[in-house]
């Protein structure tokens, strides 16, 4: 029984505090008012109101996403982490987000094959070494399952920038103009660039430098993300959307031809 | 000589519309058959096939058409049937099948084929139905006797008295005849 | 207990159609307390049973005459599928009003279908599974005969299919009895007759099969029962597939042949329920949805893959009480029940579909894949049900058969169940998975708390109850949705829908050419045949004679 | 004396109520005593015993004195439960009639005295009143006749292998014959009688004759079951197909009935046709459900049919999925068994069979329909016929073991 309340109490520190709401929030509003301040060139910071339904329900989400992740110190233990958990529910807060709020919804069809792209990067490396558990994942070097997990990565972020609305995949006229702080966006910023952190680095270790390490990497994601976004912003929708349609989709065909051939020949 | 006069009887009903023809067809049957059944050493069924025969011979000279219409207009087809069916029989009773008994065979084959393919022809009357069918039931009792164990009498009593009913019997038919 | 008790599941709801029969004949209205005591009364007997010994039970009656003899037993699986059926049949029969034939008639279908996980040979199974079959479509059209319903033909195809393949177990091992079968015996085409059996009579197909169209009647009186009774039947078969081949199909593609199929059903599903016009046309495909992850799950042939399908079923009996008790209206029902139907973490379908794709990776070779699919389709699933939580309700089915409270109180069990996912392996799953797969016994993991696996924990109580507070807590200061319903378009068109619907047009409009109408002249034909004409008759003979000479 | 009783009481229950046609009661009664004598008598009597007492052997074997156990019972059924239409005291003459024949058939040790029962039987019916014509509605079993016959004397005879061969196309010819089955169709009038329609041949008389002629043909031609079963097979598929398909699509409603009794009969025929104790079996179920199910139903659906009044309801629902041998009723059981039967012969025909079976949902919906809406007796004997199919589909063993199967 007290394992069970230790457990509990470990799980529910992880949820709230770290990697979990905390973390989110402090990490993901930085991000999120960086990002403004790059595409619009003014300081946009959070509103006082009362979050939304939206907002809880993409905040609940993404807490659960957060305690997957190999940072260091995560209270949850590494053999409880799960990458499905981590993909299926980060996939959940996007298109929770964008299905309940009946926004209009720019390229529906384009946005879901980024996500099955999206998927096939955080799952493809899954599949020849049958380990869901991403600190796992994260660590694996073999030199046979490298060109994977670099065609993996490579995808993951390419996908990204769509998912978190960055690129715009709709001409500006189209698209509602958001001159808010955009909250839900704010929560999926550490469990996006974290979960890239986990999959794709070697992971960190239970220490001071080891925080730095996750964080450093994590920031940096993000930071390449907002650099590619403002960039992508000036060359306009038409430049998104053809790049996703000829090139990343064929690219993520590619990373499962690999994946298919990697597992083939390391059976 | 008794089989061959069973296959003119069954070619008479075949050929006959009238009620004299059919009931000399049928006659030629009853004595044909009779005649093969003595010889066969079934006293009591010849009797009962004499009896049973002559009573429904009888009967129809009594009922239907009072003419002989022997071999009416556009008897052709009929014709063939009555000789082909009568080749056909003897080439089976003689040279197919093996054995003793090749005139009981043949008159057998012959009526229970020629009577059979009477009672489909399109434009037949209930009285050649009737005939056709006494003279069936008759070879049916007579063809009992290639058993290999004999069946006795009784087919041939059976036969009898299924004959004779079936002259007695009067057809409600709307189609008339 | 006797072994004589272990007719009880399937006497007492039989016992209660009789009584009602008995009633309703009398000019009596029996009510829906007779049926529905039937019904409860199975589910204690049947727990009565199993519980106290956690061990198979048989009862042998002997030979009916077509091959089959009355043999009981009541196993894990036996036990699980008897629940997965009675619970939402007894809640169904208490709560909806009936009259005394649909009483009857449901009363008797649940009955049979009891027999049918029961039984302990396929052939018994497959006449008490078309007995159940063929009492849900009468039932079905005595509620209302115009409305959709299984097509007959596929449910009686189905079961003619499992009795062929008891009959070619029988040929071949001299036995249809499911633990007597030798592993041998199982071949690859025996197991795709009754693989195919499975799928047609659960409707598991990637086009909407009758479990989707049944929500389009109406009433849900007999759909709620049809469903309740007769999906699960499929999957029972494909469960007990793995005992006759002694915890594994025949050969290892059948299974991923299987598993493939049971994702493009799910996401078939996905698909066509993003782009639903109404609330209740959404809530239509919940449950093939279910199916399709739940059939992807156990033919993976993993202890793993296998419990998580069970779950998801157990999902799927739950829902099936839910869904026909929901009001057509927005309102916190509604939500909650789409939560729980979508797999919202932390809720039992939530943990039982991470598992079971999960299972797609522990199984190695190429399975993966099919988790990342499954994966995909449950993203889709997800915006399915966002989008529906807005949409027009759609056909209102009379207020009296709808209980909104007891509705939502079943949703929030699906959602508040996902930290008690290792209490409901142990005692509903697991036993079930080790009386399929003996060699497999042991292989999962975890106690009451967590659910391990080879590679990972699930830490199902100390992890998804927080989570569960915590979203109380967020839902608790935020409201939950408001949503007006109101048209809204597909997420994006069903790929090929167009071209489907000119090909199904093209091949109904079907003739045959004016020219050669006269060729082909069913009238004349039957004229012909029928007409007794000798010249056909001796053609006839000609034709057998010449085809026993040839 | 049990074979010569079983076919006496009968008979003469049927001449007791011709006599008395101007004393309705008085004929109902007697008929019916003597009938249910006749039935006592069946019951009681030892299978395989013989007897000789009028110079013919008879002996009733175990099968055909079940199914004329079934045959009686189905005469009772429609006879106490007949709509108010219907003449019952003329019903239960032409029935008995028919029961006396089928006992005859039944009990015959030899193949002659069943076809000169066929040519009474045949000859009794054609002569009353009917609306086709006398000459047509004797085609059918006359033609039977003379093809048994010749089978009879071509089995009987030494000679070429080709013999026995063309003995055996006699005997399933001349059976196909006198069942009125595919390709010897007899001709249907939807408006005529029942007792004077091709209806008793098919669905009254068939069960036992067919039984009788086959057990003839084993001592007939011995040496030919392969070829024997062949053509059964074929002809049951044939029957099957056309049976189902001509039922479905043909216009009239009563002729959709006669063509039900044909696809049944191909399920039979193909049952006798595998030659193995399974095929036997479901053959034996098919033709109880014929006797006590499909005919009781065709009789109460006439004046539906009549009247044009098909129906929906329950009732016709079940009456469907009993048509159609949906579980529980007996049809399921039987195809199980033929399925088995198949599958120990030779597995693609049980595949081709279990295609076909699908082939009997769709005209079932409608013949179910066309059962309208039963009220009053009518009501109870479609209850009793589905209820006794449902008994015999659950529980064919004490049935099976009454045909000592």
């Amino acid at each position: 029984m007290t394992q069970i309340l230790s457990a509990l109490a470990t799980h529910s520190l992880a949820l709230v505090v770290y990697p979990g709401l905390l973390t989110i929030v402090v990490f993901g509003f930085a991000t999120e008012i960086a990002w403004t301040r790059v595409i619009q060139g003014r300081w946009v910071l959070p509103g006082r109101e009362r979050p939304s339904p939206v907002v809880a329900t993409v905040a609940f989400f993404t807490i659960l996403v957060a305690v997957q992740l190999a940072a260091p110190f995560n209270p949850v233990p590494s053999a409880e982490r799960n990458v499905i958990v981590a993909a299926s529910v980060l996939g959940f807060a996007v298109w929770a987000e964008l299905a309940l709020t009946q926004e209009f919804m720019p390229a529906p069809g384009l946005m879901l094959i980024i996500q099955f792209c999206w998927l096939l990067a955080v799952l493809g490396p899954a599949v020849q070494p049958e380990s869901l558990r991403p600190q796992v994942l994260g660590n694996v070097l073999v030199p046979s399952l490298l060109p994977v997990k670099v065609a993996s990565g490579f995808l993951y972020l390419l996908c990204v920038p769509a998912l978190m609305r960055l690129w715009p995949l709709t001409p500006p006229g189209e698209r509602r103009s958001r001159a808010r702080f955009d909250t839900a966006r704010a929560l999926c910023w550490l469990p996006y660039c974290g979960l890239f952190t986990t999959l794709f680095f070697p992971p960190s270790a239970d220490d001071g430098l080891g925080v730095l390490r996750f964080f450093a990497i994590t920031l940096a994601v993000a930071a390449l993300w907002i650099f590619a976004g403002a960039l992508m912003l000036r060359r306009g929708a038409e430049v998104a959307r053809g790049l996703y349609r000829r090139a990343v989709a064929p690219y993520a065909v590619l990373v499962l031809v690999v994946v298919v051939i990697t597992t083939f020949l390391m059976r | 000589m008794a089989a061959f006069a069973a296959w003119l009887g069954a070619a008479v009903i075949v050929l006959s519309d009238g009620r004299r023809g059919l009931a000399l067809g049928l006659a030629l049957i009853t004595v044909a058959f009779t005649l093969l059944a003595w010889m066969g050493g079934e006293r009591i069924a010849a009797v009962a096939l004499l009896f049973g025969g002559a009573v429904a011979v009888v009967q129809r000279l009594r009922t239907g058409l009072d003419v002989w219409r022997v071999m009416p207009p556009g008897s052709t087809p009929r014709l063939v049937l009555a000789i082909g069916g009568g080749l056909l029989a003897l080439w089976i009773a003689t040279s197919v099948m093996t054995g003793a008994g090749a005139p009981l065979r043949f008159a057998a084959l012959g009526v229970v084929g020629l009577m059979g393919s009477r009672v489909l022809m399109a434009d037949i009357k209930p009285a050649a139905v009737l005939t056709s069918l006494a003279a069936l039931a008759l070879s049916v009792a007579v063809a009992s006797g290639m058993a290999d164990t004999g069946l006795g009498p009784s087919p041939y009593i059976a036969a009898a008295v299924i004959a004779l009913g079936i002259s007695l019997i009067k057809v409600q038919d709307t189609n008339g005849g | 207990m006797p072994p004589l008790a272990l007719l009880a599941p399937v006497a007492l709801p039989l016992a209660a159609g009789g009584v009602a029969a008995a009633l309703g004949l009398a000019g009596l209205k029996p009510g829906r307390a007779i049926v529905g005591a039937g019904a409860w009364g199975a589910v204690l007997a049947l727990f009565l049973l199993w519980l106290p010994v956690r061990s198979t039970q048989e009862l042998n009656l002997g030979q009916l005459g077509f091959g089959a003899s009355l043999d009981l037993r009541l196993d894990g699986a036996a036990f699980a599928f008897g629940l997965v059926i009675l619970v939402p049949a007894a809640v169904l029969l208490t709560l909806q009003p009936r009259s005394w034939q649909e009483g009857t008639v449901a009363a008797l279908g649940v009955g049979a279908a009891v027999l049918a996980v029961e039984a302990g040979g396929v052939l018994l199974t497959a006449l008490a599974g078309g007995t159940a079959a063929t009492l849900a479509v009468i039932q079905l059209d005595v509620e209302d005969i115009r409305a959709p319903r299984p097509p007959w033909g596929a449910l009686l195809a189905a079961w003619l299919a499992l009795s062929w393949a008891g009959a070619i177990l029988q040929v071949v091992s001299g036995t249809e009895v499911y633990a007597a079968v030798p592993v041998s015996a199982l071949t690859v085409p025996v197991f795709s007759l009754l693989a195919a059996a499975a799928l047609m009579a659960s409707g598991l197909f990637p086009w909407r099969g009758w479990a989707a169209r049944l929500w389009s009647r109406p009433s849900l009186r007999a759909a709620g029962m049809a469903v309740a009774t007769l999906y699960p039947l499929g999957f029972y078969l494909l469960v007990r597939a793995y005992e006759l081949g002694d915890g594994r199909y025949p050969q290892p593609i059948l299974g991923v042949a299987l598993a493939w199929l049971g994702e493009l059903v799910a996401l078939g599903v996905a698909v066509r329920a993003q782009a639903a016009s109404t609330r209740r046309e959404y809530l239509g495909e919940v449950i093939p949805g279910f199916g399709g992850f739940a059939l992807m799950a156990i033919a993976l042939g993993t202890p793993v893959g296998l419990v998580a399908g069970l779950v998801m079923l157990a999902t799927v009996g739950l829902l099936a009480a839910c869904l026909p008790l929901l009001p057509d209206r927005a309102g916190p029902a509604s939500v909650l029940a789409i939560a729980a139907a979508v797999g919202l973490p932390p809720g039992l379908a939530f943990g039982a579909r991470v598992l079971g794709l999960e299972a797609t990776f522990e199984a190695g070779d190429f399975l993966g894949l099919i988790g990342i699919a499954g994966a995909a389709t449950w993203v889709i699933s997800m915006v399915a049900a966002a989008r529906a939580i807005g949409l027009p309700a759609g056909r209102g089915h009379a207020a009296n058969e709808t209980f909104p409270r007891i509705a939502m109180a079943l949703a929030a069990l699906i959602l508040v169940a996902g930290p008690a996912l290792p209490v409901i392996l142990s005692v509903f799953a697991i036993p079930a998975q080790a009386g399929v797969m003996l060699d497999a016994a042991g292989s999962l993991g975890g106690g009451l708390v967590s659910v391990n696996t080879v590679q990972t924990a699930l830490p199902a109580l100390t992890l998804f109850a927080p989570l569960l507070l915590l979203g109380a807590i967020a839902y608790g200061i935020t409201g939950v949705f408001r949503a007006r319903g109101q048209a809204r378009p597909p997420v994006f068109p069903i790929p090929g829908a167009v071209a489907f619907g000119r090909l199904r047009d093209a091949v109904r409009s079907a003739a045959v050419p004016e020219q050669y109408r006269s060729i082909v002249n069913p009238r004349a034909l039957e004229m012909a045949a029928a007409g007794g004409r000798p010249l056909l008759w001796l053609a006839g003979l000609a034709a057998l004679a010449f085809a026993v000479n040839r | 004396m049990e074979p010569e009783l079983a076919i006496g009481l009968p008979a003469a229950g049927s001449v007791w109520a011709a006599v008395l046609q101007a004393r309705p009661r008085a004929a109902f009664a007697g008929a019916a005593a003597l009938g249910l004598s006749g039935l006592a008598v069946v019951v009681i009597s030892t299978p395989g015993r013989s007897s000789e007492q009028l110079g013919i052997t008879f002996s009733l074997s175990s099968e055909s004195r079940s199914l004329l156990i079934a045959a009686a019972a189905a005469l009772a059924l429609v006879v106490a439960l007949a709509p108010m239409s219907v003449e019952r005291t003329l019903l239960l003459r032409w029935g008995l009639a028919g029961l006396a024949g089928m006992a005859a058939i039944g009990a015959a040790t030899s193949l002659d005295t069943v076809i000169l029962t066929v040519l009474v039987l045949a000859v009794l019916q054609a002569a009353s009143v009917g609306s086709r014509p006398f000459t047509t509605r004797m085609r059918g079993p006359v033609l039977a006749a003379a093809l048994l016959a010749l089978a009879a004397a071509f089995a009987r005879n030494d000679g070429p292998p080709i013999l026995a061969r063309l003995a055996g196309v006699g005997l399933v010819a001349g059976l196909s014959a006198a069942l009125g089955t595919l390709p010897y169709i007899h001709q249907f009038d939807p408006a005529e009688r029942t007792v004077t329609s091709p209806i008793p041949w098919i669905a009254f008389i068939g069960p036992v004759l067919a039984l009788t002629v086959l057990t003839r043909a084993r001592d007939l031609v011995p040496t030919e079951g392969a070829a024997f079963g062949a053509m059964m097979i074929g002809l049951g598929l044939l029957n099957m197909l056309w049976g189902s398909l001509a039922s479905w699509t043909t216009e009239g409603g009563a002729a959709a009935w006669h063509y039900s009794f044909m696809a049944d009969w191909g399920l039979a025929l193909c049952g006798f046709g595998l030659a193995v104790a399974d095929g036997e079996r479901a053959a034996l179920l098919v033709l109880y459900s014929i006797l006590l199910s499909r005919l009781p139903l065709y009789l109460w659906s006439r004046q539906s049919l009549r009247e044009k009044r098909p129906n929906d309801r329950p009732i016709n629902l079940l009456a469907a999925a009993m048509l159609a041998g949906s579980a529980p009723f007996a049809g399921f059981a039987a195809r199980v068994l033929l399925l088995r039967g198949a599958t120990q012969l030779y597995s693609p025909l049980a595949l081709v069979i279990g295609l076909g079976l699908l082939l009997w949902l769709p005209p079932s919906l409608r013949l179910g329909r066309s059962v309208g809406l039963p009220r009053g007796r009518q009501a109870w004997g479609v209850g009793g016929a589905l209820a006794i199919n449902v008994v015999i589909g659950l529980y064919p063993q004490p049935f099976l073991s009454l045909a000592g199967l």
